[in-house]
């Protein structure tokens, strides 16, 4: 273990906003994306659903 | 419609369908082999301090930013020259994944300018081709969402693409001689010093996560594009009674 | 009456919402206008400070400038101006409400996107209020001068040039004001002065520019 | 229907060096119907954009209920309604869209269901969420057409109504305007096309040389 | 086939010249963008001069790409561009007759104009030569891959934003190089370099940029 | 004329989520007409612009002279003439300067009297001199009209050749098509306006439902 405790690895030497900044704004652009991708395929299965239940026969 | 033609989706869905998991627990994998080294294992930078820990999710997403549009542009090529669906769909895919590590590389890098050069931005030769491919990523995704008839958005994308991708080294080493040209910017990019092996391992590492993330992301995307496309096939329509 | 106007309003910006891809685009123009002109002139950061703020007033008129040309046009050529002429209601409700949705469509994003591109510059903290400031009390008059010239160009043909000379040089005192605004805080010589020229500006085309572009709209579509 | 009367004395109208037509005068009231005649470019079009008031005439005048039409731009705003040969729909939105902005315009309000009920009765029933702007040539005119039947308005003036019309579209703006004139309305229409109107108090008026 | 060529251009000049304000107003825009920045950054003689170049050649920039968004779309709106399309000569002869055109139009009065405006932003003798030299090169590139865009966005809502959009970071190294060359005389370290990539740039641009707009074009039409 | 012929084979096309038709095939040889009939938004206007090359279709083929027509643009659009619901002309020109224009355009050489003759056969004769902006909705049909003709090709496309013309305007086009089939032409024509076409070989094609 390089860090002494919990507070030193947040704090990051003094760059903790902007490690931390970076990181986490990674991680939301990530979660982010995952969460569109999803929403995209149930969105167009519902919509594909929808629209072979209303296909005029 | 030659078999060929339709063939080719139907037998990518399922397929794709079962690699997705595998590419995403890959991913998972790795980022937390690589996180967990950039962490722990690496030691202290002499002459960054902690701050160079930032490396190691900018370097890998600015690589798979620029390969990434190579990859989009290498799809619609050979959509253009073969006519086929499917590269047109895994062009489109990855074009959103693209940006998003685009707009990472280059948040990242201006978290790491502030406390390096004192400034979020300078105009440095990487730096400004950074922004351009950014732009070059929004300009393929506004064509394709302004066009709402699938083939000529496909097409359209993929043309622009190719220009793009001719482009992007006449532009990078363009901004770079423009910036050497002026010798009046006053901090250049501070180069860690010979980089400790266990930093190169943990940038791989976290490279590798990146790009196995960004092949399942595309690979769900594309599956949902194949499915709105083929809807009028009977493979679809068989699997539309089923679950998501 | 008070119905009419804000259907006017929610319409527009229905239209924008239905064009997303459009509006975002002209968002991204203005970014990118502003991105190209250190490329023309040079990385040097003493320099692109002392331009910066004037760069980001210039690009903020053009991208409006360039929104405008639609505001009428549009509704022009598949008749729904002609239809909303014909309502009940006076015209210059109806040029109001256009305008003031090209603002919320057009202006208001700017004030968001303005302080990023102020940090490309490096500008300073207090010079990025100042430019977010100036510009909330600019861009509505950049909106409200500009619907004159859409509905004068409207119907005259090639009246493309009276509007550029006519609407250009009357955006000049809110560029000077403005971008005065905010190298008055780079320089210390502070700034209420121009904000409060500003915002006199403001006033008197908020009183003027609806009814002279009613008037307009009247002569272009007959 | 409340009483209407639109009369025109006098009227000329000039475009570029020429005079398309002068002393043109008539008078209509509720329950009339008055067809405008006269080959491709005689003026009809430009008689019809005066006397909804989008242009003015070279001499004479409109009156709505004795009053000059450009005096009495509100009531006669709420009263009249249009159909150029531009359909004044936007094509970002949808049928059903279109009808309820554009009775909100018009300060009317007009709920779902009505707008349904109206775009169902011109036949598209199976285009109500699709944008316009990939209707074909004849469905766009047919949602300018609900527009007109919801609008409510006591006067139409109608500019070629039929044009890109199919069979049943031509029958469906006969009734339309059979309809509204037995209910005591007004209209104004110009057309190339026969039109079957038998059985209503027509004028007709015929436009240039 | 030849033949063919000069009946676009032809065609396209006797448009424009028809329309005269409408042409005026692209000239007019690049002279107001310029003389908009003396008045945003201030009138400092030495810092003007350091930014001249660049702010001209952004000007030029923004003011082809003005013009770009009609290059097609007023062809395509009225039915013009089918017909030119169902001709029996090759698409890409078109779309190089027409951005000739466009240069024609557009591109030589901007080297009329451009060393009036270095003038007010003090440029020397030979630096004016300069920018007439680098604009003279660098505009038809502007007016090639321009018309890439404007086949691209042909007939989508809101092309005209859409068009620097995609075609706006294609110009950058136009920019840099016709900029640097006109800064290269400013501060003595010459612009031979500048100019033969310039040059190339301009010679890659006339060899592809036709076809993949004819492609473009047919793809948008279809 | 010379000897022709087109066959389309198969064609389908997709329009959004719709089929809009299938399986649709024809053959035309010379002095025959096509009259392609359908209901508003059934696709007529989707098949021309296949036929002629402007888009592609979602399966078929179209054949002229035997080869696929994207393969022969060449002479496929030496010999083909094609009139859309717009008309193709440039409003700032004269209706003269836009007749020679087309025709350079397409390669063929137009003399001054040859245009103010195709314009006269219109019914243009006053108009020779205006910009077509503002020409009235009829006129401007014509102009193309006149277009149609002085081009010379083989086989006609014409998408509602009668909107907006009058009844004179009607007897006319009626007129062209009936001399150019006669004389070996090829035409085929969609409208919902009855066309008499009587005593030529008229074949019929539905679309849609
Ligand atoms: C917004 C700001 C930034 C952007 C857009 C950016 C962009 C990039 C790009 C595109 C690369 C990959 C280049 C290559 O692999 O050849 C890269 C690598 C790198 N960047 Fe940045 N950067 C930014 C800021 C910074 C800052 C502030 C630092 C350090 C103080 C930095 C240090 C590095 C290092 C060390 C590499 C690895 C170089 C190599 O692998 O050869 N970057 N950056
Ligand atoms: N500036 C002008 N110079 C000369 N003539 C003009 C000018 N403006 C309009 N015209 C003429 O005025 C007439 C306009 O007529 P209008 O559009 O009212 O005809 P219309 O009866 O509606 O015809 P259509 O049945 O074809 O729609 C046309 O004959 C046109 O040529
Ligand atoms: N994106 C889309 N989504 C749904 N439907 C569409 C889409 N694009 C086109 N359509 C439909 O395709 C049809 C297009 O038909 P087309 O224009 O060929 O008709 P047409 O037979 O020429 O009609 P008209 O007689 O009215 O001119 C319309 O019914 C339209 O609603
Ligand atoms: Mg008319
Ligand atoms: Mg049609």
């Amino acid at each position: 273990m390089i860090w002494e405790s919990w507070d030193a690895f947040w704090k990051m030497g003094g760059y903790g906003l902007y490690v931390w900044g970076s990181f986490g704004m990674t991680l939301i652009c990530i979660a982010g994306e995952i969460w569109l991708v999803r929403r995209h395929r149930l969105q167009t299965w519902q919509r594909l659903k929808r629209m072979k239940e209303w296909e005029p026969k | 419609m030659n078999l060929y033609y339709y063939a080719s989706p139907s037998t990518f869905y399922p397929l794709a369908g079962k690699l997705i998991p595998l590419f995403s627990a890959l991913a998972f994998i790795l980022a937390v082999v690589g996180l967990y080294i950039s962490f722990f294992v690496a030691p202290t930078d002499f002459q960054q301090g902690e701050g160079y820990r930032i490396i190691f999710i900018h370097v890998p997403a600015a690589w798979m930013s620029m390969f990434i549009y190579v990859v989009m542009a290498f799809w619609s090529a050979i959509g253009l020259a073969w006519n086929t669906r499917l590269s047109f769909i895994m062009a489109r895919a990855l074009a959103p994944t693209g940006a998003m590590f685009t707009f990472v590389a280059l948040w990242t890098g201006a978290f790491w300018g502030k406390p390096m050069w004192g400034a979020w931005w300078v105009w440095d030769a990487r730096l400004t081709s950074e922004l351009i491919l950014f732009f070059l990523y929004v300009g393929v995704m506004a064509l394709q969402a302004a066009i709402d008839d699938p083939r000529r958005s496909d097409r359209a994308g993929a043309l622009l693409n190719l220009v793009g991708v001719i482009n992007v080294p006449i532009i990078y080493f363009s901004v770079k001689w423009w910036n050497t040209l002026h010798q009046g910017s006053s901090v250049s990019l501070t180069r860690a010093p010979s980089m400790a092996h266990i930093m190169l391992w943990a940038m791989l590492v976290m490279a590798l996560a990146a790009w196995m993330y960004a092949i399942a992301v595309a690979l769900v995307r594309a599956r949902s594009l194949v499915l709105e496309r083929e809807r009028q096939t009977d493979w679809v329509r068989a699997l539309l009674e089923g679950k998501p | 009456m008070l119905k009419f106007f804000f259907t006017v309003i929610r319409r527009d910006v229905l239209l924008a919402a239905r064009r997303r891809g459009d509006w975002l685009t002209a968002q991204f123009f203005f970014v990118m206008v502003v991105s190209m002109f250190p490329l023309g002139v040079g990385p040097e950061p003493t320099m692109l400070r002392t331009i910066g703020p004037g760069v980001v007033w210039v690009a903020a008129l053009l991208a409006s400038l360039l929104s405008l040309d639609r505001l009428f046009a549009d509704d022009y050529r598949d008749g729904t101006l002609e239809q909303m002429l014909l309502s009940p209601y006076p015209t210059s409700l109806l040029t109001l409400g256009k305008a003031i949705a090209h603002w919320i469509i057009n202006g208001i994003p700017l004030l968001v996107i303005a302080p990023v591109l102020g940090i490309q510059f490096n500008l300073p903290n207090e010079a990025l209020w100042m430019l977010v400031l100036s510009l909330a009390i600019g861009t509505p008059i950049l909106s409200l001068l500009g619907s004159i010239g859409a509905a004068l160009t409207l119907g005259l043909r090639g009246g493309g040039v009276l509007v550029t000379l006519l609407i250009l040089p009357l955006y000049v005192p809110a560029l000077i004001f403005g971008a005065g605004a905010v190298e008055g805080i780079l320089s210390g010589t502070g700034s209420e002065a121009q904000l409060s020229l500003l915002g006199a500006f403001l006033m008197m085309s908020l009183l003027l520019a609806p009814w002279v572009s009613a008037m307009a709209l009247r002569v272009s579509v007959e | 229907m409340t009483p209407g009367m639109l009369i025109a004395n006098d009227l000329a109208c000039e475009r570029g060096e020429r005079l398309l037509f002068k002393n043109l005068g008539f008078e209509l009231e509720n329950g009339e119907a008055l067809l405008v005649r006269g080959g491709n470019g005689r003026g009809k079009t430009s008689l019809l954009r005066i006397l909804c008031g989008l242009s003015a005439p070279a001499a004479g005048v409109v009156r709505w209920r004795g009053e000059p039409i450009n005096q009495a731009q509100e009531q006669y705003g709420r009263e009249m309604s249009y159909l150029g040969h531009a359909n004044g729909i936007k094509d970002d939105l949808t049928p059903v869209e279109n009808l309820r902005l554009a009775a909100a315009l018009g300060g009317r309000d007009l709920d779902m269901a009505t707008a349904t009920t109206a775009l169902e009765q011109v036949g598209l029933s199976r285009c109500m969420d699709i944008p316009a702007r990939v209707l074909s040539f004849g469905q766009r005119r047919r949602v300018a057409l609900a527009g007109l039947m919801t609008a409510g308005a006591l006067l139409w003036i109608l500019d070629e109504p039929l044009t890109g019309l199919d069979v049943n579209g031509v029958a469906m703006v006969e009734q339309m305007i059979r309809d509204h004139v037995v209910a005591g309305g007004m209209v104004i229409v110009t057309t190339h096309q026969p039109l079957a109107l038998d059985g209503l108090t027509q004028k007709t008026l015929s436009v240039g040389d």
